[in-house]
């Protein structure tokens, strides 16, 4: 297959080391599923995500695993000729979950007022508007007045609330599944809050990022990649024996935790994609503009900018 | 009362011998002028006499705990940064004794000015001000009237010798004007050149400050012993 | 010489001339990656008058403030003793060579885990950082002492304070100088870089928020705001601060 | 004065009571978020045996030395005209306040979404971030140039190279060295987060990898290992030159 | 030839008047000394005519371009971190002669220490070295003997004088002695004090090198005119 990779088009993928993208690639390449459908897998290690998106502006890599909240604050910022055409197809449907101690008094939301809450990336991450709004809407508290939030890098938060320096943190799901196994409790996941607060179907989180001008000039090459990335996953979904040669990858402290984050990984598959997620995207943006604010969405309203999704492809 | 006795075998700088054995006293009141070649290296002995630099082979004691010494560096050192009037109140000058010698050396008028303004021949006025403003039990002067006009080096002179007859305190006086030194010192001590040792220890007779050819004759004695 | 009246035209041109160049690369480049000036002031403007960059930026100042009287003070403390006695500087050279290179990140980090996410610890992880190196310049300026006043000071038996105040301290004042400026600059880097892992508001904390939106208006608005302060800090206290320092020099 | 011998001997206890009060302080905590110094120095040998150390600490030392070097020389240079030419100073000093408080990250970013992410764009990014600083520090020494000898040098026509090499560059020493110390420390830190920010080796990176994983031993093990090369460097080369450069004063 | 002159109306410093009106001119070969009271403005009137200073009311001017100079400062003026030889060598100054004149002026065996480590005496006579040692076209001294021994003083005198004859460039020497003045000058110009006026400009007798009766009635002139 030598031949193969040679004569193969190489797609660059801008990833975290120890992320969990690279679970996903790591199958691909180990299995052919690239070569097979004509493409050369390249991926680009980085430090931090932030790294991985100014890899992505500067043209260093062809796509990245980000938000599409991104995608969206970019398009509404930057107007339509705003060159900002970036366009998104999920990779997952998990963002995160509120963990407390495994003694917690907090029992529900509400029980949260009063209490040092952490939150992990800031004041206009996606999971934190849509807690805001669900405590809103089913608790009836604001939790951006209720709560003494503090906002940081995962992992100090993680280690704060370890150290009881918080009662609660609010964090993305790989930290919430090492804290699952530590015998953290989850007291809510974010996909939870997104289906109460009436949102039907599975709006995607996380996904591909690339641009559009891009993927209309190679559209073989995304197809091949959408193809082999689906294979992927449901190898990774179906066969026990793909996981332990992922263990090196995912940096786990312990079998539990790597149960763990097997478990969340595999909740997150997005199976499908279509109009119906579209449109729960499109009514999930809704909610998190009317909380965000201009701040979040830009001058552009609460409508999701037109092709913040890659609708060429769905499944 | 304030007495010196320096008894030094050998002074090096940099790995060179730059003092040779000099040994002399100086008594309570007794005014000795210090007169050698330059760079024989009474800058360097009077450095150690000051008690600012102690490595020396041989010892250079004060009696009592050291007196509070009034020096003339060869260089004025005075703080460019301050007025000509800190320069001595920071020195720990007396107020009033400051003033009058201001007045006197011809600086009341620059009182204000920063010492970095002055002239040099005004510098070296306002370290000798500096040396006598201080109340001081023993004095130090390495070329006290170097730089000065005829008119200012008589001026400076005479203050001097004001000075120690109100206050009779050991000083070393180093000078290369043998006049001076008979004018103002009960000894002359002569050092050779190269790492200096003592030539001669001569006591000035009593009388010359008023016998004008006496002074003469002992200058003409001092320049051949010196040479 | 260039008469006060002149300096201050030429000063401003030279502020104009910045920004024209600017906003005219900025609109040759027309994208939203590398805003031209009047963006960047607008955005700037507008947030201004929402109140939310005073707010930040006001809270900015404070840290930076205090942790950098901090800094100074100590590193200048730390410097004279390192520079004046020898073997202070031989116990505690390996020490401030640690501390001096430890990355800002790791120090800041270990404090924070060790102390909490807490003000106190925030601001002494900044001062850490720029302690060693106003400690570093004062050593250097120790070193360069005048030894001929240092001696005089010593016959006439200024004593410890005086010595320092009339004599040491005028000799370091490029030094501290030169201390300042950079130390300012880069204690307040440090901020943000504190703010951004583990505080809830100020300017760093902005920055990373409109950092993870890619909205670089925003993010030289606020840097901008920062810098304006300092340019201002600059003119109304550096500057004549440095002129009353040597004006004994002046002529 | 201590001789030489002593000298290294307390260098050497210096750095000995260094670690034994870390290894006690990691010892009494017990904690994996304060290892000892044994448990960082083991994850370092085992690093260093691995490759993986030797191979990113490669990496950031050649981008600390290429940065290094450039800004060192730009920021003398600068600095340099800026001290002597008041017309130079008045046009620039607002450019260089606002490099000087840019903070890194921005300027890295912006760097590299305008140039890429190649090393030259990594390079100019630390480079730019030090200049400023060497600029402040050598116009503070210029302006505190001895006016006497400058003169002197004058009378008897130097020519500038003579009058830069004979007169003001043994005036800068001090300046220099201050500059040059601190201005490793802040490259190295610099480059840390240009190698975080977009870079896929070097230090940097894997101190941040680590920080995800908050594996603590590992990331003092990483800032350790260029540390003890800054400490030899410092032995090795500035140490003895700076002696070298101030011979004259010996005495 | 060279030739300087000098048209001055006033020097300001600091905002106050140092130099009053002072005219002179210096002609080719010819040997000026300039006597004033400390503080009077020589050293300020040297700079000046050296071009060191050039923000003057009045003119100072050489015919042609500009000499090349050998300065003599009031402070040595030495680079302390270059040797004895750097120090000369970056000057400009020719090698032999430079050899020739350490030699003469007794500081051959310092050749190759640091300037730092030279004592003032030793400084000034390096400094008197560089000004003879660069291929002058002419000379500004100031104070060039201050602060030497008899012995050296005479030698360094001595060498001047040698000098001139072999070489005679216009040199304009500040001096405090008058007869130092009397026995190198063809005129001697007596400055004021305060803001300096040129007081006299006074020729010295032809003979007073070979009659001392005649210099020291000379010297005696000028004493009074100084006054
Ligand atoms: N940088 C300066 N700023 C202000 N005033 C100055 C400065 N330098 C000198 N002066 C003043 O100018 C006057 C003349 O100084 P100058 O050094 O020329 O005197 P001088 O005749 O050389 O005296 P001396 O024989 O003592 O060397 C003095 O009153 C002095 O205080
Ligand atoms: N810091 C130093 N390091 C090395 N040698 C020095 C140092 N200072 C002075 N010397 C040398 O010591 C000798 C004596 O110097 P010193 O200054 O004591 O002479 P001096 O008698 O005061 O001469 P002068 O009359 O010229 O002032 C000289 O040969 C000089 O070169
Ligand atoms: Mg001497
Ligand atoms: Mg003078």
């Amino acid at each position: 297959s030598r031949r193969a990779r040679a004569a193969a088009v190489p797609l660059r993928v801008g990833v975290l080391r120890y992320g969990t993208v690279s679970w996903e690639l790591d199958v691909i390449r180990r299995h052919g599923l690239d070569t097979a459908h004509g493409l050369a897998l390249v991926s680009q290690e980085f430090a931090t995500g932030q790294a991985t998106q100014v890899a992505l502006q500067a043209g260093q890599v062809d796509t990245i695993a980000v938000d599409w909240l991104w995608v969206a604050r970019q398009r509404a910022a930057q107007g339509p000729g705003g060159g900002a055409d970036w366009t998104f197809i999920p990779f997952s449907n998990v963002a995160g979950a509120v963990m407390v101690p495994a003694g917690s008094p907090v029992a529900t939301l509400a029980d949260l007022a009063g209490r040092r809450l952490g939150i992990a990336g800031g004041p206009l991450d996606k999971s934190w508007l849509i807690l805001r709004a669900y405590a809103q809407r089913q608790a009836g508290i604001d939790l951006d007045r209720a709560t003494e939030k503090t906002f940081g890098a995962p992992p100090l938060l993680a280690n704060a609330l370890a150290a009881g320096r918080l009662d609660a943190l609010l964090t993305y799901w790989p930290f919430a599944a090492r804290g699952q196994a530590a015998g953290q409790r989850t007291l809510l996941t974010v996909e939870d809050a997104v289906s109460g607060l009436g949102i039907q179907g599975t709006p995607p989180i996380v996904g591909y990022v690339f641009s559009e001008r891009w993927a209309k000039a190679n559209g073989a090459v995304l197809d091949g990649f959408i193809a082999a990335s689906r294979q992927a996953r449901a190898l990774l979904t179906e066969n026990e024996a793909e996981w332990p040669s992922l263990r090196p990858l995912a940096d786990a402290g312990s079998d539990a935790e790597f149960l763990a984050l097997r478990d969340w990984y595999r909740r997150g598959i997005p199976p499908h994609w279509g109009p119906a997620e579209w449109q729960a995207a499109a009514r999930l943006y809704q909610v998190l503009a009317a909380v965000g604010g201009p701040a979040l969405v830009g001058d552009g309203g609460d409508t999701l900018p037109a092709g913040t999704f890659w609708r060429a492809s769905s499944w | 009362m304030t007495r010196l006795t320096v008894d030094i075998r050998e002074k090096r700088l940099a790995g060179r011998a730059v003092l040779g054995p000099v040994s002399f006293g100086l008594d309570a009141g007794e005014v000795v002028a210090l007169v050698g070649p330059s760079g024989c290296g009474k800058s360097t002995l009077l450095r150690l006499v000051a008690g600012l630099d102690r490595e020396v082979t041989g010892t250079v004691r004060w009696s009592g705990e050291g007196p509070r010494l009034g020096v003339v560096f060869q260089q004025p050192r005075l703080l460019p940064w301050r007025t000509v009037r800190q320069n001595l109140d920071l020195a720990g000058a007396d107020g009033a004794e400051a003033t009058r010698l201001l007045e006197r050396l011809g600086l009341a008028a620059k009182a204000d000015v920063w010492a970095s303004q002055l002239s040099l021949g005004m510098a070296r006025r306002l370290a000798l001000a500096r040396a006598l403003a201080v109340d001081a039990q023993a004095l130090l002067l390495d070329e006290p009237f170097a730089s000065l006009d005829e008119g200012n080096q008589r001026l400076a002179r005479a203050v001097l010798a004001e000075y120690l007859v109100r206050r009779p305190v050991p000083t070393l006086l180093v000078t290369h004007d043998l006049a001076e030194a008979v004018a103002l010192a009960h000894r002359v001590l002569v050092l050779s050149p190269g790492p200096a040792r003592l030539l001669f220890d001569q006591a000035v007779p009593p009388g010359v400050r008023t016998d004008p050819a006496l002074a003469a004759a002992t200058v003409a004695v001092l320049r051949d012993l010196a040479r | 010489m260039v008469g006060r009246g002149r300096a201050w035209l030429v000063r401003a041109l030279s502020i104009l001339v910045l920004l024209l160049l600017w906003e005219g690369a900025g609109r040759l480049a027309a994208s939203p990656l590398a805003p031209p000036a009047s963006t960047v002031l607008a955005t700037l403007a507008r947030e201004v008058v929402s109140g939310a960059l005073p707010h930040h930026v006001g809270i900015t100042l404070a840290r930076v403030a205090a942790s950098f009287l901090l800094a100074m003070v100590a590193g200048t403390a730390l410097g004279l003793a390192m520079g004046w006695w020898r073997t202070v500087d031989l116990w505690l050279d390996s020490a401030l060579l640690l501390l001096l290179n430890l990355p800002a990140l790791v120090l800041i980090v270990l404090l924070y885990v060790w102390f909490g996410l807490t003000e106190a610890a925030a601001i002494a992880a900044v001062a850490l950082n720029k302690l060693p190196t106003t400690a570093v310049t004062v050593r250097e300026g120790v070193r360069a002492l005048d030894r001929d006043l240092l001696e005089m000071g010593r016959a006439f038996r200024f004593g410890r304070a005086a010595t320092l105040r009339h004599v040491v301290l005028p000799q370091l004042q490029p030094y501290l100088f030169a201390a300042t400026r950079s130390g300012l600059a880069l204690i307040w880097k440090i901020v943000l870089v504190v703010e951004l892992l583990g505080r809830s508001d100020g300017v760093g904390f902005q920055i990373q928020v409109y950092f993870q939106l890619f909205d670089v208006a925003h993010i030289l608005a606020y840097s901008l705001a920062f810098i304006l302060i300092i340019q201002i800090i600059e003119w109304a206290v550096f500057q004549p601060l440095e002129r009353w320092a040597t004006r004994w020099k002046a002529s």
